[in-house]
Formats: structure tokens, C-alpha cells, sequence
């Protein structure tokens, strides 16, 4: 069950800060509701883990995180996601192109495209669920990423030496979910196109 | 099939309920009728720690008119609503689509409160009762509150209820003369959620042209959906073919749904159109009197 | 494995006290009971209802119910159909209008059934169809268990005249 | 027609209710979950989330510490007692727990045994399973691609095809299509679909450790052939294995396999020496065990202007899934796939077959029709129908311009079946009457004016049924045959054992009816045993429609050898020579004084009180009936349906099925069956799909998905048949669970698509939905 997600949304930031955001993924992870990044294993390797909540439903992945490709010049990073239920009943990876450009005005415009793909029980229950739920969370992926950049200090970028402590998500999806689509009730996502 | 492990509490009032719910926090969850949730927790898909069961709580299951409104209490079962005279009468777009809901067995212990509050765009009720304008009425800490239902269903399986909050009852404002609804779903059998369905709600001005419009959208968005443009379009038109066609193509294009088995997106923004249509010309004929 | 409550059922007219898991479904509470595995389950998502008991005399599916929930009610399942060794009208009307097949679905139908007629004496094929949507039969057709509803509802009603 | 018994002995013709409804209308029946012993434990199965994955490890420590759980058993650890794999009913072999990798979404894994189920699906949970996904096979036409991932490394073979079997007259079907003046061509995928008995399956396996017997309860249709197979799989002594199929909640092929979960509650029963119960939950028995069809068939027929039909070529792509569990017994690797040719008259047919591996459950079993026959009789009654379409006449005239003549029979089909008997036109003529042909056209054209949309489908389907014989069916060897003992007590009263089994056909009543004929011995007399192999006689079980040709002609000759001695018996009783008496069922009597006769009851007294000087004591006699040939049961079938342009939905307003069974048993379940069987097709044509997404994740792997109709979508059906008895079987009947399944869903199909030929529609897979058949009158804008 593979899900196409395309999401562009726009940063008051100049592109430069709003790349070094993108292409750190202990600083992107803190805009995936529920998502947390517990370990560095190497400078573009992360273990971690999500907990996605759908009404009463909860699932729990834990696994990895990796940067496939980090193109400075274009301001282009491809990560992998992959995780595990932990429970055993399947799995959910992501393939995301993210990638940053400036904006005549100064500010930047930030375009994921995204592919969420589910195996196991949550994939038998249903397609309608794996779109629905994808697409919420990537309204609230680009609502955090700009609240983030914000408060965020200018970063030192990641020291691959030192082992980083977990970075932790705000709070998990379910409330979170809820919050987010509350301010953008009735407006469509910008792009979520099936595939 | 075999749920986890949970332990059970049955409070005998809804303020008990609602301490409950404040206590034991995001790891309780309400059980009513328990038609969606225990077959989640069979799935294992759903673990909740602690269930506080309701379905006890005396003075929720009534279907009472009052005070301008139809007051359905949050327990009523579906199959109550299904033979009650006063709906049959005089809301005949809820005994529609009480009997289209699962089927005759489930409907004998799923509840109303239960069918909203889940959050499911696939539940029949919501588009109903956003046809209806109907009220919420939540019950928490902080005692009652109405949330008007266009301002309930939040996101996908997300309502409006605070976690410490409890549907306990549906207020439908009592329609004016020259009124009447309909419910159409498409299901691919018995038992099935909507492929797609249609609520309508009718009222019309003496000259016989729409004075208020209610439309209801079922499993076509992330969800239950009103379908708003349709239903201006409609104030103080004559319901002929054209007008008609036009509204229905208005909702359809309201309708926001993703493929999967029940068929693709296309064909369901289809049956919405169709469905207004025939729902529609229905509910004419029910609030002119000829059925 | 959280600690146990104690129920109270009556089943088929015999009152129980039982200690159950919170998480006991009602089916699985009746069928460890001696003698009383007429209560079939025959799927996992509340579909079939091959597992219908009348709790209070209604018809519901008892795989989506929990043992702790029925607390305090009176619950009927197939074997409480039979009344001082008398089978039910629609027991004997499945048998004469051959009804049921591999019998699987038999016990969830008859509950079903026997709540329609107590609430419709005399209901219309459409009216029969309709009723029974909620319990799934793999041999049948419907079509015999349509006729011996009928065939039961003329039974009982004579038996009411008399 | 033979001669009808009276009431009282109720021999065959009779509509007997059923003996079994006693028990199951008072919840009283003994299915395989009604099972319980003492100490017995509850087994789960840990399954795959994965279709094609390595396994990398599995680590059960936390759920051993659970609680309640008391093993949990492992692919590594079957592979140790060389029972990680077993063999398939089709020379391949299967996976019982995944040793090194997964093949399909719901594979089996491991086995977790607890002292209940809710603690077994607890431990099941805390199962640590690694795995490496895969690239994943989900499409039969991609699997032979050269790119393609290689599934089944375990056959040290670098492709995945499985066979590839052909039959006929390639060179001379080739020619007659090119030189033919109309060819009609259909391209029609039967999809993967799956029996969903009400029950699902399961077992209790109670091994004895001190006495070292084995007793296996198993929703099993074939118990002997399944123990013979625990005996050459287990290394168990035969002798050591009883197994006993109780009350069965319906099997149409779904109960023929052995499944991993069986193998895997026999050794947690002997490593325990408790007695352990596995019963599969709904969606396990819709993702892993046997599913039907998934064949991906075109077919083209050659003929003349007038329509005459001349050749027929057949290629078929046939996706097997995993492993290839077809449980199918013949020597073809297709089963019986080449009746294709179906009720007409072909010169020439050529057909071919190619199996192929897919990351799906494994199966293939016959869904309530005898191995691919239903598959067959879809194709050929779509292609006719295409053909007909092409000529611009009307299908009924078709078929009857084509059918094979009665005068004709026995038939060779030019695919090398012989036809036993038939009368087509008889069947079609009925139906056409039954149904009101002549006017359904009219209307049909009227609608059309006025832009409704009705359909008239027909099918006119040939069966091939009653597996044997034993020169072309075996299982691991045996030949097809079947067998009933009769013991005749004293009092006259008997008792019947088969090697049968069944699932609802109602047995216990039409088996007392065959003897009944024979003996004239009442059928409420007769008591009937099947299912325990310790005290059946050997035979290979009920499926493809087999009970009644095989086992009901080893009923009647075992009767007949019976009659034969109470005929000595009769002779010395009335002190006359065998040659002077003569039989009506019930007694013999002395030619020109039938008041000097012996009933069969004072016969069977004499058996064992008062014999001819030297006869053996007793009446009893045991037949093995390995039949001459198969039969070929028929008939015609006529679905009307209205669409609605606004939705696309199908209302079946109306269908007529006209079968022939030859000689029926009992006509009130013969009829039973029609419904039951019609219901199944009517499913099948519009609902029932079990398919895969890319990722081969199951869809409609549950009954939220897996549409099976409920009495709201089923219609009324209305029944007829004609009468034609096959000549070679002992009692002229032809057996008919399977038919109404096998010939209804192209009656179904032809239906929509003949309400949609005037658009130019010719085909439309099943299941035919509603939203099908909108987008083709969107596309033809018909609808808005």
C-alpha cells in the first residue's frame, strides 16, 4: 500500500537557515508528530521511532532513519524511513525528497515529495486510512517545520562524533493531529495528489 | 479476535464518567455500544488500559421533542431510532439512515452518541446530522456544552470532544412545515460502510421553492462533509432538473474521496451527484406531502 | 492479565455467578459453559452472526460484546429455544422446509428469527431478508430459511388463535 | 426412470427431511471447536505481515515467560524432526513454519501453545520476528519476466514457472481459425476467490504418549486420505491415527488441504502430551488457506457465417501463489480445465496451460466444482455469448445451432473426454419456457427505446463430475475410488459406513435412501456413519461432487451383494429355487404366488437364525467403487437483470435454473443445493475477490472485504430440471453440488454484459460491480 504525498509550503526564513533545518534529521524529526530520534549511529544514520494514533487505534514503529543523498548545492537531502511494528503485524517506511529554494522576497520555499508505503495489518484495513492519514500528518509536518524554524537558535550543524541525546517530538499525533487540523479545518492540504 | 488485557469500570453517572476519563487520561476510552471499538480491540489495532463503560447511565436513551428541538439522548440504540413513531413521522431522513447503518443485529446495540463520536467520515449519522444543523451536546468537568455540529468533526477520527468529554446528546432543531429529508447510500452489501451517501434536508417556501437546503456527505473526505455551496445555491430556487443538476454537481465537487475497494474516487464524486439528486426530489415529495 | 469481576447471568433461565476477565468476550463466556457450544463463531470483525444470543431479548452478536457488559441480564442462546422438550415453532418450521444445511449458521438464525417474529408476527419476505442481513449462511441461499420463517409465523399465529 | 418405493420405505425420489437437522436446529451438532478434553491447551499461529522476506531471527524469550505459555514452536524446530516442509497434493511441497523465508502475507512462522487462547494471542505478540523484505510478485504475468525476483530458491530452479500443459490438436485448431470466416476472441480473468465456509478450519490433535496413538479431530472433507498423509508426513504408524471429522460448517473445497496449522497442533500434542486445539480465526482462513481460480484465460472460437461452430484455442496463464496446493488428484496439472469445449460440438480445440509462482497464499483448490471446471464453463459460455454478439444473433439460437446432439452420446470431446450422457436442447428448451424468453427480448428491446438498461444471461454449462476414476485420479498413489459397508441387524434394522464425509449435503439422510431402493428396507431404519476412520471403510472424501457418483454407487452394489444373499436366504425360507422368486423392493416372492414371500426383514432374521446348510452367518457386505468413467451433469440457466444507469448497481430480477443430475436421490436437497450453489456463483460474479496490492499485502482478506452476499442481495431463485440418467453409473445419478456454482457466474456475467452490447461492451471481469459498470456508461456517456 504505497502512498504519494506531495507537500510545498513557504518559510519566512532565508533559504540557507531553512537548509540546514531540512538537512539535519534530529531537527526534521521534531516536525513528524509522534516521531523521535533515539540514537545516532553514524552522521546520516538514525535509529528512532513514531507512535501513529488514529481515533482509538495506536501503532508503534520502531527503526531507522537515513540520508540517502545530501546535494548542498541544490539544497536537495532524499531521506529513508523504516520501521517495524513493534507487535510484529507489519511495517511503514517513507521516501522523502525534501528540498529548499529562495523566493524573490527573501524567503524560501520549502517541497517535499513523499512516498508512505504500509505492509501488514494496517494495509488490510485499508487504503482510505494510509491517505487520510498521511496527508494530515504532512499539513502538520510543514505547520511544526515553520513553528520550529522560528524558535529555533542559529544550530551548529551535527557533531557525528558525539553520540546526540534522544530528540524528542512534541507530544504524539493523536492531540497533536487534532490541533493542527482544527486551525486548517475545511482547507484542502495543498497537494496531496493520489497515486 | 482475543482483545488485549484492559481493566473495565462501569460509573452510574456521567460526571463519574467524566472524573474517570480526567483520571486514567489518554489510556481510557468511553465504551457505549462498543460496535466499532470492541472489533478494533479484537484487531488489537486498538489497546486501551481502561474501558468506562456507559451504557448503563440512565436518562441517555431518550427520543423526546422539546423545547423547538428533537432531543435524542447519546444512548439510544440505532434500532430504537429505526422504530420509533415520532422519527418515522416526522424525521424521516434519520430513520433512513438508522436503517442502512450495519445491520439489524449490530444495530441493536450500537448507539447514536457512539456513531458520532467515533469521528469515522464513514459512519452514517454525521452527514445526517449536518444536514439537520444539528447540536452536540458535550458533557465534561466543566458541565454541558453545544457544539454546533458543523463545528464537530474536526479531522479524521477527530471530533471536537475534549478527552475529558461525553457525547450524551443530539439536539435537532424541530424542522418548520414544508420539511422533510433523505438518506441515500450506496453499501456493497449489508453491513458495509458507504461506498459514498447523501443526507438532505429540505425545507420549502410556500410557493413551493427551496427555502433551506441541508446537505450531508458519507465517506467521501477525510471527514463528514457539508456540502455548503450546494446548499446557498439552493435558497429561494425552484427545485427544477437544472437547478437540481446544478446543486448535485456543486456537491460532488465538495466531495474529497480517495479510491480503495468500495471503487475510485471519480465514481464516488458520481454517486454523490446522483444521490443528491434522488434525495432531492424525495425529499420535495416528502415535504409536499405526496410521500 | 488484570484481576477478575463478578457477574451475574441468567442463561437460558439458569442464573450463574461467574468470575470473569474484563476482557472475556460474551461467546466465549457462553461456550466454556457444559454443554453450551451451540453459539458458533464464524468470524473475526462482527460479520457473520452465527454467534446471535438474545441478551434481554434482543438479537445481538455476542463475539462483540463483553462477559462484563451482560452483567446482570438474562441472556438466550439456541439450546433455550426448546420449552419442556417442545421444539420451537421455527425450529421445527427449518426442519420441514429444509432450512439449514450444514447447520453452522442455524443456531444464529433461529435467535435472529425468533427475536423478528416476536417483534413482526407476520413479516413480509422482504421484511424476513432484511432481518436475517446480519447473519451470513454459506449453504442455504436463504431461500428455505425465508420459507420456514413464514412457515413459523403461520404456526405460531394459529398457536395465539388457539 | 426406476421404480418408485412407497412412502414408508422412502427409497430414492423422496423429499426425506433430513435426519442430521435433529441435532443442529437444538445447537446440539459436534463441530471441531465443540471439542473438548481434559488438559487441553490452545495453539496460535504467528504469520507473516511479509510477502517475500528473509528471515532473520526469531527470538521468543520474552513470550516463553509469559504466564500460561507453554511452548512455542519454530520453523528451526520442525526442521529437526524433517516437518519444517510437507508435500503438497500436487508434487510440489509447502512450508509448514518458515525455515529461511516468507512467500506470502499470512505465512506461517512460528506456533505459540498456552494453557487458553486469549493468553496465546498475548505471547504472540511478544514473538520477536526479524525479517529482510523482499521484492515483492504479486502479477502471474510478470513472474516469467527475465527481471523477475526468484521466489521458490528451494527448487534450485532459476525461474518461476511451474509447468506448462497442453491438450488437443494445436496444428488443426490454428488453421481452422485463420481460414475462418468469424472468429470471436474474449480475454476473461477468473479472480482469486476463496469458499469461506461458515466454519473455519481447524483441529484438535490428542496424542497418547503411552499408548502412542494419535487421535486428530480435523474439519477435514477427506479424513482417510489426511490420515494416511499424517502417517507418511508424522512417521506415526497408521494404525496409531485415528482421525475424526465430525459436524462439518461447510467445506466447499476449502477442507480438502492439509494446512501447516494441523502439522503444527500434532507436534505441539506430542512434545506436550496434551491435547492441543487450533481453530483459525476468519481472517486467517481467507489469507492462508486453499483459495480458488486466479486464472487468467483467452479463449478464441472459430465459425462459420452461420454461425457453426468449428475450432476452439485456449491459453491460460494459471497463478498458483506460493506453493502449488492445488488439491486436485488428476493426472493434469490443469485438473479437468480441457471440458472447455463445454456443451457444443467442436472439430478441433487445442488448450494450454502455464502455472506460475506468486508471492501469494498457496491453493488453488476447487471451490465447489471439480478441479478448474468452473473456470472452464465460464470461458467457453463468455466466449459463445462474444460470439453471438459478433454474429448479431441471439445467444440461445447459438448455443442450440451448436449444442452436441443427444444422438451424439457418449461424446468425444475433441479434448478426449467422453460424455457419458446428455440432452441440452431438452434443458435449454425448459428454461427458455420457464423464463419467458420470447418476451424478455421484447421488453428488453422496448427498454432500450426508452434508454433502461436489462440483460438476458445465459449459460448452458456441461459438468464433469464424480472423481475417479482410478486410472486418472489418485492422491499420493490411491486410486479414486469410494466405499460404503451395510450390516443388516437381525431386527432388519442396518447401519451404513462410508468413506465420504459431509459438509451439509446431508448424507445421513440420501445414503439410507440408495439402500432403501436397493432393500426396500425403510430409510428411517438405517443408521449412517461417516467420518471416523477407525470405523469407516477407506475412501478419499467428499468434494467435486464425488459422494453420489463414487460412494453412492458403492452403496448400491454393496446393497445389491447384500439382496444377492438374502435371495439364497429368501429361496431356502420358501423352499423354492433361487429362479422361481422375484424381488420388489422389500421382499421376495415366489413367481405366481406373491402371497408366498419373505420380507427383507424376515430375511435378515433368518441371517443369523435359520440358514441354508453352509452359508456363512450375517448380512452384511462392503464395496470399493472405482467407477468406469466420470459423469457429466448439465443443465441451463437464465439470469435477467436491471442496471441503474445513476449507480451502476445490478438487480437480479430474476433466474431460472433447469439442471440434470440424471436419477435424483432427494429431490428437496437436490434443490437445496441449487440455491446454496446459485448464491455462491451469484457472490463470486459480483462480490467475492481476494486480491493484492503491490506491496502483496492482502485485500479482502477479512468479511468486512470479503463480500459474501447476505439475503438482501441474494434474489429468489427459481428451480426446474430434466432427466437424463447416466447410463454407466449403478443407480443412473450424476451428483450436483457443484453445478449451480460452475454454470452461474457466466449466466450472472452474460446478464450485465448483454444489458451493455448495444454500447459495444463484450466483456467486464467479475466481480462485476457497481462501479464498473458505471465507469463503462460514463465512458459512453450514457450516465452523468
Amino acid at each position: 500500500m504505497a502512498v504519494r504525498i506531495d507537500n510545498k509550503f513557504q518559510v519566512k526564513e532565508p533559504v540557507d537557515r531553512v537548509w540546514e533545518f531540512l538537512s539535519d534529521p534530529r531537527k526534521v524529526v521534531t516536525c513528524v508528530p509522534g516521531a523521535q530520534l533515539t540514537e545516532a549511529v553514524d552522521e546520516r544514520t538514525f535509529n528512532g521511532s513514531i507512535t501513529v494514533k488514529v481515533g482509538p487505534s495506536v501503532t508503534d514503529y520502531k527503526g531507522q532513519v537515513h540520508i540517502e543523498r545530501l546535494d548542498t548545492q541544490a539544497h536537495e537531502i532524499e531521506m529513508v524511513g523504516k520501521g517495524q511494528d513493534v507487535r510484529g503485524k507489519g511495517s511503514a517506511s517513507m521516501k522523502m525528497t525534501g528540498s529548499v529554494r529562495a523566493l524573490p522576497d527573501g524567503d524560501s520555499e520549502v517541497s517535499t515529495v513523499s512516498e508512505v508505503t504500509v505492509v501488514g495489518l494496517l494495509a488490510q484495513l485499508g487504503s482510505r486510512m494510509i491517505q487520510d492519514v498521511s496527508a494530515v500528518m504532512f499539513k502538520e509536518f510543514a505547520k511544526r517545520f515553520q513553528e520550529q524554524l522560528q524558535q529555533d537558535p542559529a544550530t551548529p550543524a551535527p557533531d557525528p562524533s558525539a553520540k546526540p541525546e534522544p530528540v524528542k517530538a512534541i507530544g504524539v499525533l493523536g492531540s497533536a493531529l487534532g490541533e493542527a487540523v482544527r486551525r486548517t479545518l475545511h482547507r484542502k492540504p495543498e497537494s496531496p495528489d493520489e497515486s | 479476535m482475543y482483545p488485549p488485557s484492559f481493566e473495565y469500570i462501569r460509573p452510574g453517572t456521567i460526571s463519574e464518567a467524566v472524573a474517570l476519563l480526567g483520571q486514567y487520561g489518554d489510556d481510557a476510552k468511553i465504551l457505549s455500544g462498543g460496535q466499532s471499538l470492541i472489533p478494533m480491540m479484537k484487531l488489537r489495532i486498538a489497546r486501551p488500559a481502561w474501558l468506562i463503560d456507559i451504557g448503563r447511565i440512565p436518562g441517555l436513551a431518550h427520543i423526546k421533542e422539546e423545547g423547538g428541538y428533537l432531543k435524542i439522548g447519546g444512548l439510544v440504540r440505532e434500532a430504537d431510532l429505526e422504530t420509533s413513531d415520532l422519527i418515522r413521522s416526522k424525521f424521516p431522513i434519520i430513520h433512513d439512515t438508522a436503517r442502512v447503518i450495519a445491520d439489524p443485529l449490530v444495530r441493536n446495540l450500537a448507539t447514536v452518541g457512539g456513531n458520532l463520536a467515533h469521528g469515522d467520515p464513514a459512519n452514517d449519522h454525521p452527514a445526517t446530522m449536518l444536514a439537520l444543523e444539528a447540536k452536540a451536546v458535550a458533557t465534561g468537568p466543566r458541565g454541558e456544552r453545544e457544539i454546533p455540529i458543523t463545528d464537530f468533526f474536526v479531522s479524521f477520527f477527530t471530533t471536537a470532544l475534549a478527552h475529558d468529554e461525553i457525547l450524551t446528546e443530539i439536539r435537532i432543531p424541530i424542522p418548520p412545515p414544508r420539511s422533510a429529508g433523505a438518506y441515500f447510500k450506496l453499501e456493497r452489501k449489508v453491513g458495509d460502510f458507504a461506498t459514498a451517501a447523501v443526507a438532505i434536508q429540505l425545507t420549502l417556501n410556500e410557493d413551493g421553492t427551496c427555502k433551506r437546503a441541508g446537505i450531508g456527505l458519507t465517506n467521501v473526505g477525510p471527514t463528514p462533509l457539508k456540502a455548503r455551496q450546494a446548499e446557498d445555491f439552493l435558497r429561494g430556487k425552484k427545485l427544477d432538473a437544472p437547478t437540481i443538476d446544478q446543486a448535485a454537481q456543486l456537491a460532488a465537487d465538495a466531495a474529497d474521496p480517495s479510491s480503495d475497494l468500495r471503487g475510485p474516487a471519480e465514481y464516488k464524486k458520481g454517486l454523490v451527484k446522483e444521490f443528491v439528486r434522488r434525495g432531492l426530489r424525495r425529499a420535495m415529495e416528502r415535504a409536499e406531502g405526496r410521500k | 492479565m488484570a484481576k477478575t469481576q463478578r457477574i451475574r447471568v441468567t442463561l437460558n433461565g439458569a442464573k450463574h455467578e461467574l468470575d470473569v476477565e474484563p476482557r472475556l468476550l460474551l461467546v466465549h463466556m457462553i461456550r466454556e459453559m457444559p454443554g453450551m457450544t451451540g453459539t458458533h463463531v464464524g468470524c473475526d470483525t462482527t460479520s457473520c452472526g452465527a454467534c446471535t444470543v438474545l441478551l434481554d431479548g434482543r438479537p445481538i452478536k455476542s463475539c462483540t460484546l463483553f462477559a462484563v457488559q451482560a452483567d446482570g441480564s438474562e441472556i438466550l442462546t439456541v439450546e433455550g429455544l426448546i420449552r419442556d422438550g417442545k421444539l420451537h415453532p421455527l425450529q421445527q418450521a427449518f426442519h420441514e422446509e429444509h432450512g439449514l444445511q450444514c447447520g453452522f449458521c442455524t443456531p444464529g438464525m433461529l435467535m435472529s428469527t425468533c427475536a423478528l417474529l416476536q417483534k413482526n408476527p407476520n413479516p413480509t419476505e422482504e421484511e424476513i431478508r432484511w432481518g436475517i442481513s446480519g447473519n451470513l449462511c454459506r449453504c442455504t441461499g436463504y431461500q428455505n430459511i425465508v420459507k420456514a420463517v413464514q412457515n413459523a409465523a403461520g404456526k405460531m399465529q394459529k398457536e395465539v388463535a388457539a | 426412470m426406476m421404480h418408485q418405493t412407497s412412502p414408508e420405505i422412502g427409497g430414492m425420489g423422496h423429499s426425506i427431511k433430513r435426519k442430521e437437522d435433529a441435532r443442529l436446529i437444538q445447537g446440539k451438532g459436534h463441530y471441531v471447536d465443540d471439542v473438548h478434553l481434559p488438559r487441553m491447551v490452545h495453539g496460535h499461529m504467528i504469520r507473516s505481515p511479509y510477502a517475500h522476506a528473509r528471515l532473520k531471527s526469531i527470538n521468543i524469550e520474552a513470550a516463553m515467560k509469559l504466564p500460561g505459555v507453554l511452548a512455542v514452536i519454530t520453523g528451526a524446530d520442525l526442521a529437526k524432526a524433517n516437518l519444517a516442509w510437507m508435500p503438497t497434493l500436487f508434487h510440489d511441497k509447502q512450508m509448514v513454519l518458515a525455515t529461511d523465508k516468507v512467500l506470502f502475507q499470512a505465512q506461517e512462522v512460528a506456533f505459540v501453545v498456552a494453557e487458553d487462547r486469549y493468553t496465546a494471542a498475548d505471547a504472540a505478540e511478544l514473538v520477536a520476528v526479524e525479517y529482510e523484505e523482499l521484492p515483492v510478485l504479486v502479477d502471474p504475468h510478470k513472474a516469467l519476466d527475465p527481471g523477475a525476483p526468484i521466489l521458490r530458491e528451494d527448487r534450485g530452479e532459476k525461474t518461476n514457472h511451474i509447468f506448462h500443459w497442453e491438450v488437443g490438436d494445436e496444428q488443426a485448431t490454428q488453421k481452422t481459425l485463420q481460414d475462418a470466416p468469424v472468429r470471436a476472441k474474449v480475454d476473461a480473468v477468473f479472480q482469486r476467490c476463496h469458499p469461506a465456509p461458515l466454519e473455519t478450519c481447524g483441529c484438535v490433535a490428542d496424542y497418547d504418549p503411552i499408548m502412542k496413538h494419535l487421535t486428530v479431530w480435523l474439519t477435514s472433507q477427506a479424513p482417510h486420505a489426511h490420515r494416511t498423509l499424517f502417517a507418511i508426513v508424522g512417521g506415526i504408524p497408521e494404525q496409531n491415527i485415528r482421525v475424526i471429522s465430525p459436524d462439518i460448517g461447510g467445506g466447499f473445497g476449502n477442507k480438502v488441504p492439509i494446512y501447516p496449522g494441523y502439522v503444527c497442533a500434532v507436534v505441539a500434542s506430542l512434545t506436550l502430551g496434551r491435547p492441543v486445539k487450533w481453530i483459525e480465526t476468519r481472517s486467517e482462513n481467507l489469507q492462508s488457506t486453499g483459495f480458488a481460480r486466479d486464472y487468467h484465460m483467452t479463449a478464441e472460437i472459430a465459425a462459420d457465417k452461420d454461425g457453426t461452430v468449428k475450432a476452439l484455442s485456449v491459453k491460460t496463464l494459471a497463478d498458483h501463489g506460493a506453493f502449488n496446493a492445488a488439491a486436485q488428484p488428476s493426472k493434469f496439472p490443469a485438473g479437468l480445465f480441457s471440458i472447455c469445449t463445454g456443451s457444443y460440438d467442436f472439430a478441433n480445440s487445442f488448450c494450454e496451460v502455464d502455472g506460475v509462482y506468486t508471492n501469494k497464499a498457496p491453493g488453488g483448490i476447487a471451490y465447489r466444482c471439480s478441479f478448474r471446471v468452473t473456470e472452464a464453463a465460464y470461458l467457453i459460455e463468455r466466449a459463445m455469448d462474444v460470439l453471438a454478439m459478433e454474429l448479431k444473433t441471439d445467444p440461445a439460437e447459438l448455443r442450440l445451432k451448436n449444442f452436441i446432439p443427444p444422438d451424439k452420446f457418449p461424446y468425444k470431446s475433441p479434448l478426449g473426454w467422453s460424455y457419458d450422457s446428455g440432452d441440452y436442447p431438452a434443458a435449454m428448451n425448459k428454461a427458455l419456457e420457464m423464463v419467458g424468453y420470447r418476451e424478455l427480448r421484447k421488453e428488453q428491446e422496448e427498454k432500450r427505446k426508452k434508454g433502461e438498461l436489462m440483460g438476458v444471461g445465459i449459460s448452458s454449462f456441461t459438468e464433469i463430475v464424480g472423481a475417479g476414476p482410478g486410472h486418472t485420479f489418485d492422491i499420493v498413489g490411491i486410486k479414486m475410488f469410494d466405499s460404503c459397508e451395510i450390516r443388516i441387524h437381525p431386527t432388519g434394522k442396518a447401519i451404513a459406513r462410508l468413506g465420504t464425509k459431509s459438509q451439509g449435503q446431508g448424507h445421513e439422510t440420501t445414503f439410507p435412501q440408495i439402500i432403501a431402493q436397493e432393500l426396500g428396507i425403510p430409510a428411517s431404519d438405517i443408521t449412517l456413519e461417516e467420518g471416523d476412520t477407525d470405523t469407516a471403510p477407506y475412501g478419499l472424501g467428499t468434494y467435486a461432487s464425488r459422494s453420489t457418483p463414487v460412494a453412492g454407487g458403492a452403496t448400491a452394489i454393496a446393497a445389491r451383494k447384500i439382496r444377492d444373499k438374502a435371495k439364497k436366504i429368501a429361496a431356502h425360507l420358501l423352499e423354492v429355487s433361487e429362479a422361481d422368486l422375484e424381488w420388489e423392493p422389500g421382499k421376495f416372492y415366489v413367481k405366481g404366488a406373491p402371497s408366498k414371500a419373505k420380507t427383507i426383514q424376515e430375511i435378515a432374521f433368518a441371517a443369523y437364525t435359520n440358514l441354508p446348510p453352509g452359508m456363512e452367518a450375517g448380512l452384511e457386505a462392503v464395496d470399493y467403487y472405482d467407477p468406469p468413467n466420470l459423469t457429466f451433469p448439465f443443465g441451463t440457466y437464465i439470469c435477467v437483470v436491471d442496471i441503474d444507469k445513476g449507480t451502476g448497481e445490478i438487480r437480479v430480477r430474476r433466474f431460472v435454473a433447469v439442471d440434470d443430475c440424471g436419477n435424483i436421490i432427494n429431490p428437496m436437497i437436490v434443490e437445496g443445493q441449487i440455491h446454496g450453489g446459485l448464491t455462491e456463483g451469484l457472490g463470486i460474479a459480483f462480490m467475492q475477490l481476494i486480491s493484492y496490492d503491490e506491496n502483496g499485502n492482502v485485500q479482502g482478506g477479512n468479511f468486512m472485504d470479503y463480500l459474501v452476499p447476505t439475503a438482501v442481495e441474494t434474489p429468489h431463485w427459481e428451480t426446474g430440471k430434466t432427466c437424463t440418467p447416466s447410463p454407466h453409473h449403478p443407480i443412473g445419478a450424476k451428483g450436483v453440488g457443484e453445478s449451480p456454482n460452475v454454470g452461474s457466474p457466466a449466466a450472472f456475467v452474460n446478464a450485465v454484459v448483454d444489458a451493455l452490447s448495444h454500447l459495444g461492451v463484450r466483456h467486464i471481469d467479475m466481480p462485476v460491480t457497481p462501479w464498473k459498470v458505471w465507469q463503462i456508461l460514463k465512458e459512453k456517456g450514457i450516465t452523468s
